[in-house]
C-alpha cells in the first residue's frame, strides 16, 4: 500500500530499509549487519539495523514498531520463520516485502525473497567426503549431531541421518545426537562423542555434524581416544578450516554468504527503484566442500569483514 | 504509674512522623528511582525527538509487558521470602504447551487452559518441594527449571513451533486504541496481584511469612500452605505470561523468554530497594521492569553496541541498588 | 537471697578503666542516648540500670565499637579512644557480651569460644590441638565440664549456649568486661557459677559493667550502681549506700507501686483441661485452669514447661493426651491457627525469633496473629487492623511513634507488649504466657502483672511460665511445679515459699 | 543451691555426642551419598562391560575435572552463606582473557597471570559490592554476570578464539600416567581448598561468619574482609577453571562452559545435605560433582535422548535432596 509510492523517486526522501538479525552475536550475523548496512547506505538507502541478541522478546516489537513507523522494505538476516512470525505479519499488514538471507528452510509466502544455501547439497558433499575416506556408508557406524532450535541445521542433521540410512549405514546411538545448548555445543559434542566411543569401543566409523564449533568437540574426543573416525561439519569457520588443514577434520562446508547478500541487495534495488518482486520467494545456493585440497584459499565465515 | 509518662515519646514523634506519613511510608525515593528518573532523563537529553515519544512509550511498555507479569509472579514468591528460579522455564513450556495444542487441533481456548494447568502444576509442585519437604527454593527451583527445559525442549521436539491461529496471535499483538493488548493485560494483571498482596488475607499471611516463618507460624498463619499457594500462583501468571509471549510472538520455543528468569529477579531486587523494611513489593518491582525497559530501549535508539549494552545494563543495576543501599549501610 | 557482706565500697577512685563523657546517639531521629554519662573502675562490678529503652544496650555498644556515638567521648585509661569497631575494643581490653547475642550452630563449641582474633594460630593456620584446650579449660573456670567442645554449639540446651558465649567474652583477657543481661535465660545453678567467675576477675583488677534487671542480682554482686533514663545518667552511687526502692522509683522516674497487685478471685469454671499429655519431655502431665485463674507453671530449664505451652497452643505436635477448652475437646495436635480459634493464645519464649517480626510495623505485627477476624470474604479491612491495634497502643501503653513505626526499632519491653497486644485481640479464653517479663525492666513488669489479673478479672484464664520463684509466687494463684517433664508439685501461690518451690524443682515430690 | 545440679546436661550431652563423633560428625550417609551409589549401581548394572572400566572412569573424571574447580570456588562462597552466580561468566572471560592474549603476542605464562588477575578482579569487585556496599549476594553477582559475559563478547569479539600455543593447550589436554592433567589439577586445587576451609584462620572465619554474620561480628571477626576475600578467591579460582577450559578445549569463546554457574550451584547444594549443620563444605561438593557427571556420563552410555537426560537431571537433583531433606524434616 504505503511501499510503491516512495520506491520510484529517488528525489525526495530515501528509501528506508530495516535490517534486522536476531544472530548478531555470531560473527555472520555481526558480518552481516555491518555489509548491509554500508552497502545499503552507499546506494542511497536509509537503512535502520536491529539487532536482536536471540531475544525475540526484544526484537519483534522492536522490528514491528519500525514497520508501523513506515518502511519500504524489510530484510530479514538469518532469522527462522518461525520466531518471527509477528513481524510477518506486520509487514504484510503493511504491505512491505520481505526480503531474507538464510532465514527458512523452505519457501514461504512470507518472503518476496529468501535466499538460503542448499540443504541437500551440504548434505551430498559431507556425505561424499565421509563415503570417500571411510569406503562407502554402507554397514558403517556414523554419528549425526544436531541442534534442533535452529532450523538450518535441523533440516541438514535430519537430510543426513536419512541418507545414511538410506545407504545402509547405522546411526551412532540410534537416532540423532542432540546438542541442547549453542553455548556448550562443544562440550556437548565432545562428551557424546567420547562417551559412545568408551560404551561402544571400536564401532564408529565417522561423524557427522551440523555445525562447525561442535564437530571441533567431535574430533577433539575422537583424538584424544585415539579412535580414527572421520568429522565433517559445517559453516567453514577458521578453526574448522585450520582442523581440515590439519588433517584432524576431514571437511566442512563453505556457504557463499557474500555473493547471496550482494544478489539479495540487487534484488531490493531493483524492487526500489522498478517496484517489481522477484519471480520466485526461495532461491537455494550451492554450496562449496572445503577438504585439505581447497581449504588455504576459503575465506573463513568468521573473517568475511 | 501515671499516663503522663508517655510524654517523653512526642520530642522524638514529630521528626519521624515526616518519614511514615502514609504516601512516604511505602515510597522512600530511593536510589531506584533515582535510577529511573536519570535514565529517562538522559535517553531523553542524547534523543528528544524520540525517546519520549507515543510511539516510543508505547514501544518500551510492549516491550516489558510480558517480563512484567512474569516479574509479578517473582515477586510474590519474593514476598514470601523465597526465589522462584523456573518462572522463565515455566512460561516456556506454557507458551510451548499451547502452541502444540494448538498445532494439534485443540481449540484455543482449551489449549491456553492447558498451558496454564501445567503452570500452576509446576508452581504446586515446586511449592510441594519447598513447603512441605522443606527443600531450599534455590535448589528445587532450580533443579525444576533444568527438568520444565527438558520438558519443553520434548514439547517442542527441539523446534520453534508457529503457525499458530491467528486469533491466538491476536491475544498478542491485538491493539485496543493503537496500545497492544499485552500492555493491558500486564497493567490487569499487576493490579490484581497488587491487590491481592496488600487486601487479602493470603497476601497478608504471605507478607507475614516472609517477615518471620516463626513468628507466623506461631501467630496461626499456616506457613505450609500459605508458601505452597505462593509457588502455585508463580506458576500460573507465569504461564499467562509464556502464552502471551507465545501469541506475541507468534512462535513458541523451549528456550524462549529465557532471560525473563534473570530480569524478573533483577526486577523485585531492584524494587526491594524501595521499602524501607528490604521486602519485595509490586509498586518496587514495576520500578525495576521500567529500569530494564528504558535501558535496553534507549541503549537501543543510541545504537549502542549490543556487548556494551551487556555491559551496560549490569553496571546500571548494581550502581541502583548500590545507591538505595547506601542509605540504609550505617548500623 | 541474702545481700551478701562482700561488696567493697569503691571510695578512693583512681583513674577509670574506661569512661564515657556526654554520649549522644541517635537513630533515625530516635534520641537513644543524649548525654550519657558512665565510668567504670579497675576491680569494681559496676551495675548500668534502667527501664527498657533507656539506653543501656546502646551505651554498651558504643563503649565496645559496634556503634559510633554522634558526639561525646570515650577514655580507655584516662586516654581517649576512638573504637572503629568490635575488633579495635577487644584489642584493647574491652570486651562484651552483648544481650542479643548467642552462639553459631554450625560450628563447635570450641571455635564459638575462641572466635575470631582468639582462635590459636600459627601463621594463618589453626592450631586445632591447642584450640580445644584453651576451649576446655575455659569452659572449665567457668564450671562447665559438661558442655563438649567438639559439639556443634546448636546442638546444646539453650543455657549451655549461653555459657558458652560467657566462655567465649572470658577467653579474651579483658581488663574491661561488659555483661548485658547475661543472667536473662540462666538458672539459679548457673548464675552461682557466673558470680563466682566475676567476683574473682573483680578481685583480679578487671572491671565489669553489669547490665540486669533482677535487682536482686544487683544488690548481691554489684560495688556500685549506675541508674540511667531516657538516654541520660541519673546518678552512679555505691551500693552498699542504695535501697532497692530507691533505685526503682530512681529508675521509672517515679515511685514504685507495690509490684504485684492484689490476687483476684478465680471462678470455678474450667478454662482448659489437660489430660495425660505426652510429647517429647513432657511426660503425663494433667492439669486444669478455671476462669480468672492464673496458673503459674515453674521448672528448671529443660524441665519441659516451654514443650508443654507449645504443646497447648497447638504450636508442637504431642504424642498423646487430650486438651479440652471450654468443655470441648480440641483434635488431636491441631495446629496454632485451630487452637487460637479454639481461644488458646500463647506469648512465646523467645521474644525476637518468635513473638515479632522486627522487620515489620506495630500495625502488621498486631495483624498477622488476627487475619482471621480483621477479614471477611477473603479481604482484609484496614480499618479493623487499624482499630485493633490502636486499641493495643492505648491499652497496653506501648511507648511508639505510632501504629506504623517498626518493631525492631522499640525496646524490648514494648517489643513484649506488641506480642501481647497481637494476642490480646484475639480475646483469648486461655492465655498461655512463657517467660512474659524476661529482659524486661521493673516498671513494664508491674504493668504486666497488673495486666495479667486485670485479664484474670475479665474471666481470662492464664497459664504462665517465670524461671524466677517470686514473680512466679507474686503473679499466680496456684503455681505447678514441672521435673523432668512431669508435674512434681502443685501449691497455692499464697502457701508457697521459694524453698518448698525449689524442692520440687529438683524433683522432691509431694508426698 | 547447690552445685549437683550440672548433672541434669548428661542426658542431652551425650546424646549429642553421639553425633558429634569425629568421623560420623561431617559425614552422614545422607541422602546424597545414597543417590551417588544408587547411580553408580544402576548404571554399572545396565553396562557392567564399560561403566567402571578404567577408560569411562577416566572419562568421567576428565568431563567433570573443571565443573568441579569452579564447585570448589562456589563452595567457598557458599560456606560464608553467599552465592556467587558469576563463577561461570567469570571463567569464561578469563579463558578469553588468557587466549586474546596469547593470540595477542603474549607469553603464556604471562597470558595465564593476566587471565588469573581478572578473575580474581571480579572477585575483588564483588567481594566490595556484597561485604563493604551490602548489596545482596544475589543481585550483586547477578548483575556482575550480566556485564562479564558483555566484557567477555567484546574480548573474543563474539568469535570464538582458537590457535593457541600447543603448550597452552597441553595444559587442559596433556596427560600423566594416562589420566589427563586437569583431573589432577582439579584434585589439587580441591585438596588446597579443603584445607583452607578447615585449618586456615581464615577458613574458619568463613565458617564463623557463614553461621552467623551478626554473632561474628560482635565477636570480632572482620566479617567484611573475610566476605571479601571469600568472593575473591572464588573469582580467582573461577578463573583457574576458565583457563583451564580454554587450554582443555583449545578455544574460547564469551559464553564457553555456561552451565558451570547452575551445576557448580547444584553440586554445592548437594553437598550440603551430607552436613547437618546444613553448611556448604567441599567433600559434599565433590560428591554433588560426582553425582552429576555419573549422571550425565552414565545416560550417553545408556544412548538416552539429550532432553530426556535434563529432565532427569532435574528430577535426580530434587530426589538426592528431598532423600536427605526427609531426614530432617521432623521439628
Ligand atoms: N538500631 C536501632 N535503630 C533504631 N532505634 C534503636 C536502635 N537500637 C536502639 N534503638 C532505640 O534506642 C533506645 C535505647 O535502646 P536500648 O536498646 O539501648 O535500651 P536498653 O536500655 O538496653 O533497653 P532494654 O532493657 O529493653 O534492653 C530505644 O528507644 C530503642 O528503641
Ligand atoms: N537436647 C535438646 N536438643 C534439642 N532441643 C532441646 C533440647 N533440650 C531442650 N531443647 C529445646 O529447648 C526448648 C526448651 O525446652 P523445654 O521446654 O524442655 O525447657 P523449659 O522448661 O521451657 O526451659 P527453658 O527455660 O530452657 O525454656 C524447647 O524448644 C526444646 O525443644
Ligand atoms: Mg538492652
Ligand atoms: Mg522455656
Amino acid at each position: 500500500l504505503t511501499g510503491c509510492s516512495s520506491s520510484g523517486g529517488d528525489s525526495d526522501a530515501a528509501p528506508k530499509v530495516i535490517a534486522f538479525t536476531s544472530g548478531n552475536q555470531t560473527p555472520i550475523g555481526g558480518w552481516w549487519l555491518n555489509n548491509t548496512e554500508a552497502q545499503g547506505t552507499e546506494l542511497g538507502w536509509d537503512v535502520s539495523a536491529i539487532a536482536g541478541d536471540f531475544d525475540f522478546q526484544k526484537m519483534n516489537p522492536a522490528v514491528e514498531s519500525a514497520i508501523g513507523q513506515g518502511a519500504d522494505v524489510v530484510y530479514n538476516g538469518f532469522t527462522d520463520i518461525a520466531s518471527i512470525a509477528s513481524i510477518v505479519t506486520a509487514s504484510q499488514d503493511a504491505g512491505i516485502p520481505m526480503f531474507a538471507i538464510d532465514a527458512g528452510t523452505e519457501p514461504n509466502d512470507g518472503y518476496a525473497l529468501n535466499i538460503t544455501t542448499d540443504q541437500q547439497g551440504i548434505v551430498d558433499q559431507t556425505l561424499g567426503a565421509i563415503s570417500d575416506a571411510i569406503g562407502g556408508l554402507d554397514g558403517k557406524t556414523i554419528m549425526v549431531i544436531g541442534h534442533d532450535p535452529h532450523a538450518g541445521i535441523r533440516m541438514r542433521s535430519g537430510l543426513a541421518a536419512d541418507d545414511i540410512v538410506a545407504a545402509g549405514g547405522t546411526l551412532a546411538g540410534g537416532a540423532i545426537q542432540q546438542v541442547v545448548s549453542p553455548a556448550t555445543g562443544r562440550t556437548e559434542a565432545l562428551a557424546l562423542v567420547a562417551d559412545f566411543i568408551t560404551a561402544n569401543p571400536g564401532v564408529l566409523d565417522a561423524v557427522w555434524v551440523g555445525w562447525d564449533d561442535a564437530a571441533l568437540g567431535a574430533v577433539q574426543a575422537i583424538s584424544e581416544a585415539g579412535a580414527d573416525a572421520v568429522v565433517t561439519g559445517c559453516d567453514a569457520t577458521s578453526e574448522a578450516i585450520a582442523a581440515v588443514e590439519a588433517g584432524t577434520m576431514l571437511a566442512t562446508v563453505e556457504q557463499p554468504w557474500p555473493s547471496i547478500n550482494d544478489t539479495i541487495m540487487d534484488a531490493i534495488s531493483e524492487y526500489l527503484a522498478t517496484g517489481t518482486l522477484p519471480d520466485s520467494n526461495f532461491e537455494m545456493v550451492a554450496t562449496t566442500l572445503v577438504t585439505q585440497a581447497n581449504a588455504a584459499d576459503i575465506t573463513p565465515s568468521d573473517q568475511l569483514g | 504509674m501515671t499516663t503522663t509518662d508517655n510524654n517523653k515519646a512526642p520530642t522524638t514523634t514529630s521528626i519521624v512522623v515526616g518519614h511514615a506519613s502514609n504516601a512516604g511510608r511505602w515510597m522512600m525515593q530511593g536510589g531506584t528511582i533515582v535510577a529511573l528518573v536519570a535514565l529517562v532523563l538522559f535517553f531523553f537529553l542524547m534523543r528528544p525527538d524520540v525517546f519520549l515519544t507515543f510511539v516510543n512509550i508505547k514501544n518500551i511498555l510492549y516491550q516489558v509487558s510480558i517480563l512484567a507479569i512474569i516479574a509479578g509472579a517473582q515477586t510474590v514468591v519474593m514476598v514470601v521470602g523465597d526465589f522462584d528460579l523456573s518462572v522463565g522455564a515455566t512460561s516456556a513450556l506454557a507458551g510451548a504447551t499451547a502452541g502444540a495444542a494448538m498445532l494439534g487441533g485443540m481449540p484455543i481456548p482449551a489449549a491456553i487452559v492447558l498451558a496454564l494447568v501445567v503452570g500452576l502444576l509446576i508452581g504446586l509442585l515446586n511449592g510441594v518441594l519447598v513447603a512441605y519437604l522443606n527443600l531450599s527454593a534455590f535448589i528445587a527451583t532450580l533443579a525444576m527449571m533444568t527438568s520444565v527445559i527438558g520438558v519443553a525442549f520434548l514439547v517442542t521436539q527441539g523446534t520453534t513451533l508457529f503457525n499458530f491461529p491467528a486469533e491466538f496471535n491476536e491475544l498478542g499483538q491485538g491493539k485496543l486504541f493503537e496500545i497492544p493488548l499485552p500492555v493491558y493485560l500486564a497493567i490487569v494483571i499487576s493490579v490484581i496481584l497488587w491487590f491481592v498482596l496488600r487486601y487479602t488475607t493470603l497476601g497478608r499471611q504471605w507478607h507475614a511469612v516472609g517477615g518471620s516463618v516463626e513468628v507466623s507460624r506461631l501467630s496461626g498463619v499456616n506457613v505450609r500452605r500459605a508458601r505452597l499457594l505462593a509457588f502455585t500462583l508463580a506458576g500460573f501468571v507465569s504461564a499467562i505470561g509464556g502464552v502471551l509471549l507465545a501469541a506475541r510472538l507468534g512462535s513458541a520455543s523451549a528456550v524462549q523468554g529465557e532471560d525473563n528468569m534473570m530480569f524478573s529477579v533483577a526486577a523485585v531486587f531492584l524494587g526491594m530497594t524501595i521499602l524501607r523494611s528490604g521486602a519485595a513489593n509490586l509498586v518496587g518491582t514495576m520500578i525495576g521492569v521500567a529500569i530494564i525497559g528504558v535501558l535496553s530501549n534507549g541503549l537501543n535508539i543510541l545504537g549502542v553496541n549490543a556487548y556494551i549494552q551487556q555491559v551496560l545494563t549490569g553496571a546500571i543495576i548494581i550502581a541502583a541498588v548500590t545507591l538505595s543501599s547506601l542509605k540504609h549501610r550505617e548500623r | 537471697m541474702t545481700l551478701v557482706e562482700d561488696t567493697i565500697p569503691v571510695s578512693e577512685l583512681g583513674t577509670p578503666a574506661l569512661a564515657a563523657e556526654n554520649i549522644v546517639k541517635r537513630f533515625d531521629g530516635v534520641h537513644a542516648l543524649e548525654g550519657a554519662r558512665f565510668s567504670v573502675q579497675p576491680g569494681e562490678i559496676h551495675a548500668l540500670l534502667g527501664e527498657n529503652g533507656a539506653g543501656k544496650s546502646t551505651l554498651i555498644k558504643i563503649l565496645t565499637g559496634v556503634h559510633h556515638p554522634d558526639s561525646g567521648t570515650i577514655t580507655r585509661n584516662g586516654e581517649k579512644v576512638e573504637f572503629a569497631n568490635v575488633r579495635v575494643a577487644n584489642a584493647a581490653g574491652v570486651v562484651a557480651l552483648y544481650q542479643e547475642l548467642s552462639i553459631i550452630p554450625s560450628i563447635s563449641v570450641a571455635e564459638n569460644i575462641l572466635l575470631g582474633e582468639q582462635t590459636p594460630s600459627r601463621g594463618g593456620f589453626v592450631q586445632w590441638g591447642a584450640l580445644k584446650k584453651r576451649a576446655k579449660e575455659q569452659l572449665e573456670s567457668i564450671n562447665q565440664r559438661k558442655i563438649p567442645v567438639n559439639a556443634l554449639a546448636g546442638d546444646l540446651s539453650p543455657v549451655q549456649q549461653t555459657m558458652v558465649a560467657f566462655a567465649r567474652a572470658l577467653a579474651t583477657d579483658a581488663k574491661v568486661l561488659i555483661l548485658d543481661e547475661p543472667t536473662a535465660s540462666l538458672t539459679d545453678t548457673e548464675i552461682i557459677e557466673l558470680f563466682a567467675v566475676l567476683r574473682s576477675l573483680r578481685d583480679r583488677g578487671v572491671a565489669i559493667v553489669y547490665v540486669s534487671h533482677r535487682l536482686e542480682e544487683v544488690f548481691e554482686l554489684c560495688d556500685r550502681l549506675t541508674i540511667m533514663r531516657n538516654g541520660t545518667t541519673i546518678i552512679t552511687k555505691d551500693v552498699a549506700d542504695s535501697h532497692i526502692d530507691e533505685v526503682i522509683s530512681t529508675m521509672v522516674g517515679r515511685n514504685a507501686n507495690e509490684l504485684f497487685p492484689e490476687r483476684g478471685t478465680a471462678t470455678d469454671e474450667v478454662a482448659m483441661e489437660v489430660l495425660h499429655l505426652n510429647g517429647r519431655r513432657v511426660k503425663d502431665v494433667s492439669l486444669e485452669v478455671r476462669k480468672g485463674e492464673v496458673l503459674g507453671i515453674g521448672g528448671l530449664a529443660g524441665s519441659g514447661r516451654s514443650e508443654l505451652l507449645r504443646i497447648l497452643a497447638g504450636a508442637q505436635k504431642h504424642v498423646d493426651g487430650e486438651i479440652i477448652v471450654g468443655g470441648t475437646k480440641l483434635p488431636h495436635s491441631p495446629g496454632v491457627g485451630r487452637a487460637l480459634d479454639a481461644g488458646v493464645a500463647l506469648v512465646p519464649e523467645e521474644r525476637r525469633s518468635q513473638g515479632v517480626i522486627l522487620d515489620a510495623s506495630i500495625q502488621d505485627n498486631i495483624a498477622v496473629a488476627n487475619i482471621p477476624t480483621v477479614s471477611t470474604a477473603g479481604i482484609v479491612s484496614g480499618a479493623k487492623i487499624s482499630t485493633i491495634t490502636q486499641r493495643g497502643l492505648a491499652d497496653l501503653k506501648i511507648k511508639a511513634r505510632g501504629p506504623k513505626q517498626h518493631v525492631g526499632e522499640l525496646s524490648g519491653g514494648n517489643q513484649q507488649k506488641v506480642v501481647l497486644a497481637k494476642m490480646l485481640a484475639r480475646k483469648p479464653k486461655v492465655l498461655l504466657m512463657d517467660e512474659p517479663t524476661r529482659g524486661i525492666d521493673v516498671g513494664t513488669k508491674a504493668e504486666i502483672y497488673r495486666l495479667i489479673r486485670q485479664l484474670a478479672a475479665e474471666g481470662t484464664a492464664i497459664i504462665a511460665i517465670s524461671s524466677e520463684l517470686p514473680e512466679l509466687i507474686g503473679m499466680s494463684d496456684r503455681i505447678i511445679i514441672l521435673h523432668e517433664g512431669e508435674v512434681s508439685g502443685e501449691v497455692a501461690a499464697d502457701v508457697a515459699d521459694e524453698e518448698l518451690l525449689l524442692s520440687y524443682c529438683y524433683g522432691k515430690s509431694q508426698s
